[in-house]
C-alpha cells in the first residue's frame, strides 16, 4: 500500500504541474487561436510540454527516459488535458506510438523515442481503414517484399494527428499476417487529405501508393502485429475513458455554475428538481466512470489479454454513457448558450461526444464483453 | 405505416410524386438532404418555395381564400410525407406557419393584404423576435422595448435566437410597450422591415459550425405602427396563440425520411466491412426500434390531424407532440453518428467536395451535423422540461 | 368516413354496456372472490357476458350469429376488459379459438361456436411448448395417424384457461407440417398440471399422452396450420394491446387520485416536479401505444402477412413499453401502497407486467421488425 | 472484475471458501436462492446467522471489542463477494447492520451489554418502526407517541412496513415524545420487547403475495424508559445516523451473484430453444450491459470501502450506492422475466414442489417474484427521489 501512496503523490504532482501549465498556455482564447492555426503542426503548446515541462515521457520506463509511470501517468496526463480539451497529439505519440515503440526497442526505435520525448517528433497511429470501423483486425493494406525492402499499398481513415505528424506507425497486410512499419511523413507515394475534426483537432485520410520503404521499417516481426495493436488500441480507450474524465469534470463545475446564476421565472434554474435530478443523474454517471477507469488502470498493465480487453471495454461502456449523460445533460441546462461556439461547454461536449464512439461505441464494447463472457458454471 | 389509401389520397399521392420528379432538382434535393438543422439555408428554401408557390402548395394549411389547398388532415400528411421522403429541403416557418397564422387570426384587412401575399410567393422572408438573454423558457419576463412616438414605434433592447435574421427582409417581435403590473401585460407584437437604421446583427455560431442563428440589437430604431397587430399591451394572447401553431405539425414524414437514410447508411457502412455480423445485427435492432417509435408518433399525428378536423382544440397535443417529436429526432441522430463510425470524426463542408480522390462519407459529415443541431431540438420552441409541465398540468387538472 | 363514425357509434355502445356490466358485477373485490374460487371453471361473469349481455359474438360475422364487428370489436372489449381486470378467458376464447373456428367453417365448428358465444363452452389454445418461448413455429408435439384418425404425443406449456376450458384448440406436427386440432378437455390421455397465474388467472402444462382423436378433430388441412397460427396469434397480440389500454388508463387514473391526495412535506406530492415529469411521461407512452393500437386495429382485417406482422410487433412494442413506463411509474408514485395487494394498482401491474412479455416481449417484435424491413432504396 | 489479489486477501477468500463448503448445507443454499425479497424468511436467515456466529463471522463489520474481524475494506468485500457468490441466504439487517450501529454509537455500557451480544448470536432478531402511513419520505412528521409515566413510556400509534414484525423479538422505534416545535425535534429513539400487551400487527400482503411487510398498532403499550437510546427527544439526530448505515454497503457482490444466474437462466433457455440465435443474441448484448453496469457500481464501492478506511465522511456515497444498486438490481429482474418467457406467469410457491412429472423452471418463477418485489427497491430506505434530491443539493452546495 505505501507503494501505491507514494505514487499517488507522483501523479498529483504531475497532474499539478500540468494543470498549471495549462492554465497559463491552454486558456479557452488560446487554444482557439492556437487550433485555428495548426493546420501543419501542433500548436505550440505541444512544445512546451516537452522542453518546458519534460512531462512527455511521464509514463514511460526510467530507462528509456521517462518516469516509469506507466498507464497511470497516461491516465493522470489524459485527463489533465482533457480539461483542457488539450488532448492531440499526446494520444497518438505517447500512448499508442511510444506505447508500440516501448515494446518493440532497437536503434530505431530507441532514437524515436528520444525525439519523442524532446517533442520534435510527433507520431500518428495509420491503422484504420474506410472499412475497417471498429475491427481491429480489418486491414487491407497491402504489404509486399521489396528487394531488401517492402511495398505498400492502400489507404488508412481518419488518422488521427496526421497533418501533425513527422512519422506514422501503420498497419499492412501481407501472407504472414499484420505487420507494422515506421513510416516518415514525406516518404514517396504517401499522399494525406487533410481535414479539421469537430475537436478542434486535424486528421487525414492517406493513400499510400507504391510506398518503398527499407528493411528497418518494420516494426518486429513481420506477421506478428495484431496482438500489439490490440494491446495499443485498449491503452488509448482507457486513456480516452481518462480524457473524458476531465472534460466531464469541466462540464459539470460549469453547469453548476451556469443553473446556479440563470434565473427563470424569477427564481435560479437549479430550484428546479427536474433539473435537480438531471444533474444527479450525471454527476453519478461521471462518477462511475470515473471510478472503474481508475480501478482498471491499476491493473492493466499486467493483465493478461482476456482480462484486460474485458476491463477496458467495461470502462469505456461507462465512460461513453457517462459522457452522453453528462453531455447532453450540460447543453440542455445551458439552454440555448449550449448550443453557441461561444461557451467552453460546446467545445467540450463535441470532443466527448467524438470520445463515445472512438475506438467503438458502448454497442460494439458490450457485444466484446459478451464474447468474452467465461461460460457459465 | 403503409395502409390503403382512398382513391382521393392516391390521386393526390400521384400528383404530388408526378410533380416532385418534375420539379424538384437535384441540386434541391441535395440541399434538402444536407440540411442538418432545422430547415434549410435561405438560398434553397426559398427558391424551393417559390416553386411550391407557383404549383399553389407553398402554403397548404392557409384558409383557401389566402392561398390554401382546402385539404383533408390526411391529404395534409401525404404531402408533407412525399416531400420528406422525396428531400425536398425544409422551409423556413417563420412566415407561412408563424406569423401568418398570426396574420389570419389578428391582423386586419390592410395587414392581410400587405404581408400575406409576399408570404405565399417567398418575396417576403420574415425572422422572429422573442427570446432575450434573460428571457428564455419564462418568455413573459421579456424587456425589448417599444415606446410610441406619432405614427412610430421606437425599439430598443435585443432579441437571441433569431434564426436568419441576416435574410429577412421583415420581422415580427415581441416587445414591452408597458412596464410594471403582471409581466404577461403590458407585450405587444409588432411587425417591420428590416434592415432598418439602428439595427446590428450579430451572427451567433452554432456548436454544429453553423450559421443559422443571431442577435439582433436595437438602437432607437423606429418602426411604423400600423405594423402592431391586434391591440397595444394585448400581444400575449397572440404570443401564446403562436406558439402552439409553432410547437404543432407533424415529425413523422421528417423522421421516417430521416430513418431511411440511416438504414441506406448502414446498409453501406456494414456491406463494406468485413467484420462479424453482430454489430449489423444490433444497429439494426435499434433501427427497429426507431421505426416503431415513428409508426406511434405517427400514429398519435393522425389523431391530431383527425381531431382538428372535427374542430377539437388542439390542447396538449403540440406540447406531446413536440417533446416525442423533438426527442426521437435526437435520438436518430445518435444513431447516424454510431453509423458514421470513425468518419463521424470528419469537419468539412456538407457540399460535393466531400467526393475526389479520397472521398469522404457524407452521410457520416452529415451525421455529426445533425446531431450536434439537433440538441437544441429539446430546448427551442419552449424547451421539452416546460412542454412536460404543462402536460403534467393539464393531467392534474383534469 | 360515414361507416366509420356508424361503426365507431356501435363500438361505443358495445363499450357503455359492457362497462356498466362489468361495474355491477365485477368490482374489485367482487373479482378477488370469483377468482380465488375459480379452479375449475371460469368466474361467474363470464356466463353473464353471454347470457345476460350477449356480446361474446360481438366479432364474429353476422352469419355466425355474430355482431360483424370484426378486429375492431374485440379490441373495444379487450379495453374495456382490462379496464376491470377481467380479460380472461375472452382472449382465448374469442379472439383465437373463434377465430380459428369461424376461418375453418364446417358443421363440427359451426355447433363449437354456438355453445361459445353461448358462453357453454371455453376454449384454450394449446400450442406454446416448454422449449418455444416465441417461436410460433417451435412445435414438438407428435402428431400421427391412427387407424382413421390422429394420435397425439407431446406437451404443451403455460396454456392460459386450460383449467377452464371445455375444449383446447391445439398445435402438432406430422410430416406433413403444423396441424390444428379441436380436442374436448375430458379426452382420455390429456393431464393437466394447473396452476394460477400472477394476473389471477389459471392456466396449465399440458401432457398429451397417446392421445386418440377422430378425424374430425383436424381443423383444416393436415400440415397447412401455420398461417393459421399466426394470424391468430397476431390478432391475440392486437387484443392484449388493447387490454393494456385498459390496464393503464386505470393506473393513470388511480395515480393521479392518489397523488393529489398524498402529502409529504407538507404538500401534496403532486407538487413536485420530478413526479410531474414522471406523469407526462406515463401518459405520453400510453397516449402513443393507443393510438398505434387504434390505428393499427383499423387495418389489420385486411392487411396481408407481412403488413400484418410489422404492424402488429410495432403495436407491441409501444404497448410492452407503455405497460413498463405506466406500470412501473404507478408503483413509485403511491410509494408503499403501491407494493401492497390492497390497491388495485398493484393487480393492475401484474396484469401489465405479463402483457409486456406475452406473445413476445419486444426485443422479440422489433427482431421481427426489422427482418421484415424491405430492403433499402 | 476478478483481478489479482493480495496473498492475505487469497487467504481469507480461500478460508470463507472451505468454511462455505462445509457450512453452507444444500437447504441453505435453496434458501438464499429462492429469496426473491431484499433478505430470506427468519427460519433460514436466522438459521445461518447462527452459524455465521459460531465462526465470528456474524458482525463483521462490529468493531473488534464488540465481536467484529476487524477486516480492511477489501476484505469485507471478498467475504460479501463469496457469501453472494455460494448463494448463502441473505440476512436481514435489522440488528446487526440497523441498529446494532446506533447501540454502539450512542448506547449505554448497559444497553450494549444487553442487546448486542443476542443481535450477534442470533438470538434475538430486530424489527424496525420507523414509516407511518402519513409519514414515508417525511419521516420527520412522524405522529406516534410515547408518553413518559414513571419508569416507562406509555405508546399510542401505528408504524408501517414493518419487515419481519412477525418474527422479532425486539423492536426499535422512532416516537414522538414533544409535540410542537420543528417536527424534527421531539422525536425520541426507543427500544423495547415484542410482543406486548396492546400491539397488533396486521399482515401487509405485497404484489408478489409474499408476507414480509406488517403494520404495527399500538395501543397503550407500556415499554421500560431504560429503552431509551440517547436522550429524549433527541432521536433524529440519530435515526439520520441509522439511515446513512442502512444506505450504506455494497451492491454488487449481490449484483453479480443475480446476474450470473440470469446468465444461467439465458444459456438454458436458449439451448433448449429451437428458434434462432438472434434472440440469445440480443439477450447476451443486454447481459454484457449489466454486468459492465455492476463493474462500475462495483468500482465506486470500493472507492466508498478505501474512503472509510481512510475515516473520510460517507457525504453522498450511499445516496449515490442506493440509486445505482436499487435501479441496477430492478434491471435485472426485468431481465429475469424476460428470460423466463411465457413461464413468467405461473405463480405458485418457490419450492421443491415446482418439479415433478411436468415441471416448471424455478428460475422462471423466481423472476417475477423478484421484479414485483423489487419495484420497492426505489422506495424503501429513502426513496430514489430523495436520494437524488441529496445529491444535488450536494453538487449545488459546493
Amino acid at each position: 500500500m505505501s507503494t501505491l501512496t507514494e505514487q499517488d503523490e507522483t501523479l498529483a504532482m504531475l497532474r499539478d504541474s500540468l494543470a498549471r501549465y495549462l492554465d497559463d498556455n491552454h486558456g479557452f482564447e488560446q487554444r482557439l487561436y492556437a487550433l485555428r492555426k495548426a493546420d501543419d503542426a501542433p500548436p505550440p503548446f505541444w512544445q512546451g510540454l516537452a522542453s518546458e515541462l519534460d512531462l512527455l515521457g511521464a509514463a514511460l520506463p526510467e530507462s528509456q527516459g521517462g518516469l516509469g509511470g506507466g498507464m497511470a501517468a497516461h491516465l493522470a496526463m489524459m485527463e489533465t488535458l482533457g480539461g483542457a480539451l488539450a488532448a492531440e497529439p499526446y494520444l497518438s505519440t505517447m500512448v499508442i506510438g511510444a506505447g508500440l515503440l516501448q515494446r518493440h526497442p532497437g536503434a530505431q526505435a530507441d532514437a524515436l523515442l528520444k525525439r519523442i520525448v524532446a517533442g520534435q517528433a510527433v507520431l500518428a497511429f495509420a491503422h484504420g481503414e474506410p472499412q475497417s470501423r471498429h475491427d481491429r483486425a480489418d486491414v487491407q493494406t497491402e504489404l509486399a517484399r521489396d528487394g531488401g525492402g517492402f511495398r505498400l499499398n492502400g489507404r488508412k481513415a481518419v488518422v488521427h494527428a496526421a497533418p501533425w505528424a513527422s512519422h506514422f506507425i501503420m498497419s499492412a497486410r501481407s501472407g504472414a499476417g499484420l505487420s507494422l512499419l515506421v513510416v516518415p511523413r514525406e516518404t514517396a507515394g504517401v499522399r494525406l487529405r487533410a481535414y479539421p475534426t469537430r475537436d478542434g483537432g486535424r486528421a487525414a485520410d492517406i493513400a499510400f501508393g507504391d510506398v518503398r520503404l527499407p528493411a528497418e521499417a518494420l516494426l518486429g516481426a513481420e506477421g506478428s502485429a495484431l496482438p500489439q495493436i490490440e494491446r495499443a488500441l485498449d491503452e488509448a480507450t482507457l486513456a480516452v475513458c481518462a480524457e473524458s474524465i476531465g472534460i466531464m469534470r469541466r462540464l459539470m463545475r460549469d453547469t453548476l455554475d451556469y443553473v446556479r446564476q440563470r434565473k427563470q421565472f424569477g427564481v435560479p434554474i437549479s430550484s428546479f428538481q427536474v433539473l435537480r435530478h438531471r444533474l444527479a443523474d450525471m454527476h453519478m454517471a461521471l462518477e462511475r466512470a470515473a471510478a472503474l477507469t481508475a480501478s482498471v488502470g491499476e491493473h492493466v498493465d499486467t493483465a493478461d489479454h482476456d482480462e484486460r480487453a474485458r476491463a477496458v471495454s467495461s470502462a469505456k461502456v461507462a465512460a461513453a454513457k457517462a459522457c452522453k449523460a453528462v453531455g447532453q445533460g450540460a447543453v440542455q441546462l445551458h439552454g440555448g448558450m449550449g448550443m453557441t461556439e461561444e461557451l467552453a461547454v460546446g467545445h467540450c461536449v463535441r470532443r466527448a461526444t467524438l470520445i463515445e464512439g472512438q475506438f467503438g461505441p458502448p454497442a460494439w464494447h458490450l457485444r466484446r464483453v459478451a464474447k468474452l463472457r467465461p461460460a457459465a458454471t | 405505416m403503409a395502409w390503403a389509401l382512398t382513391a382521393a389520397e392516391t390521386a393526390l399521392r400521384d400528383e404530388v410524386r408526378d410533380f416532385l420528379a418534375r420539379e424538384l432538382t437535384p441540386e434541391l434535393r441535395a440541399a434538402g438532404r444536407r440540411c442538418s438543422g432545422i430547415f434549410t439555408d435561405y438560398e434553397y428554401g426559398n427558391r424551393w418555395h417559390r416553386v411550391l408557390a407557383k404549383r399553389g402548395w407553398s402554403v397548404p394549411n392557409w384558409p383557401v381564400e389566402h392561398g390554401g389547398t382546402g385539404w383533408t388532415a390526411m391529404q395534409h400528411y401525404l404531402f408533407a410525407a412525399e416531400l420528406a421522403a422525396a428531400d425536398a429541403p425544409p422551409r423556413a416557418p417563420m412566415g407561412p406557419g408563424m406569423v401568418a397564422p398570426v396574420i389570419i387570426a389578428f391582423g386586419t384587412e390592410a395587414q392581410k393584404r400587405a404581408w400575406l401575399p409576399g408570404i405565399r410567393s417567398g418575396e417576403d422572408y420574415w425572422c422572429q423576435g422573442y427570446s432575450e438573454p434573460q428571457s428564455g423558457s419564462d418568455l413573459a419576463s421579456l424587456q425589448c422595448k417599444a415606446v410610441r412616438d406619432g405614427d412610430h414605434y421606437v425599439i430598443n433592447g435585443t432579441k437571441i435566437w433569431t434564426t436568419h435574421a441576416q435574410y429577412a427582409n421583415r420581422m415580427f417581435c415581441l416587445v414591452r410597450t408597458t412596464s410594471g403590473g403582471k409581466p404577461q401585460q403590458g407585450i405587444s407584437f409588432l411587425c417591420f422591415d428590416i434592415p432598418a437604421p439602428g439595427i446590428t446583427i450579430r451572427p451567433i455560431i452554432s456548436i454544429s459550425g453553423d450559421h443559422e442563428l443571431n442577435q439582433v440589437f436595437f438602437d432607437d430604431v423606429r418602426v411604423p405602427a400600423d405594423g402592431l397587430i391586434g391591440e397595444e399591451n394585448q400581444g400575449w394572447a397572440i404570443a401564446k396563440y403562436l406558439l402552439q401553431h409553432e410547437r404543432g405539425g407533424a415529425w413523422a414524414p421528417m423522421l421516417r425520411a430521416r430513418l431511411r437514410r440511416l438504414t441506406a447508411a448502414a446498409d453501406a457502412a456494414f456491406s463494406a466491412s468485413g467484420g462479424d455480423a453482430h454489430e449489423a445485427d444490433d444497429m439494426a435492432l435499434r433501427l427497429a426500434e426507431a421505426e416503431c417509435a415513428i409508426d406511434a408518433l405517427e400514429a398519435t399525428e393522425l389523431q391530431s390531424l383527425r381531431a382538428q378536423a372535427r374542430g377539437e382544440q388542439p390542447g396538449i397535443r403540440p406540447s406531446m407532440g413536440k417533446v416525442l417529436g423533438s426527442e426521437l429526432r435526437q435520438r436518430l441522430t445518435e444513431l447516424g453518428v454510431e453509423i458514421a463510425a470513425h468518419y463521424a470524426a470528419v469537419d468539412l463542408p456538407l457540399d460535393d467536395g466531400l467526393q475526389g480522390e479520397l472521398p469522404i462519407p457524407e452521410d457520416a459529415v452529415f451525421s455529426m451535423s445533425a446531431y450536434l443541431n439537433d440538441r437544441a431540438a429539446s430546448i427551442y420552441a419552449g424547451s421539452n422540461e416546460v412542454q412536460r409541465n404543462i402536460v403534467a398540468a393539464h393531467l392534474l387538472a383534469n
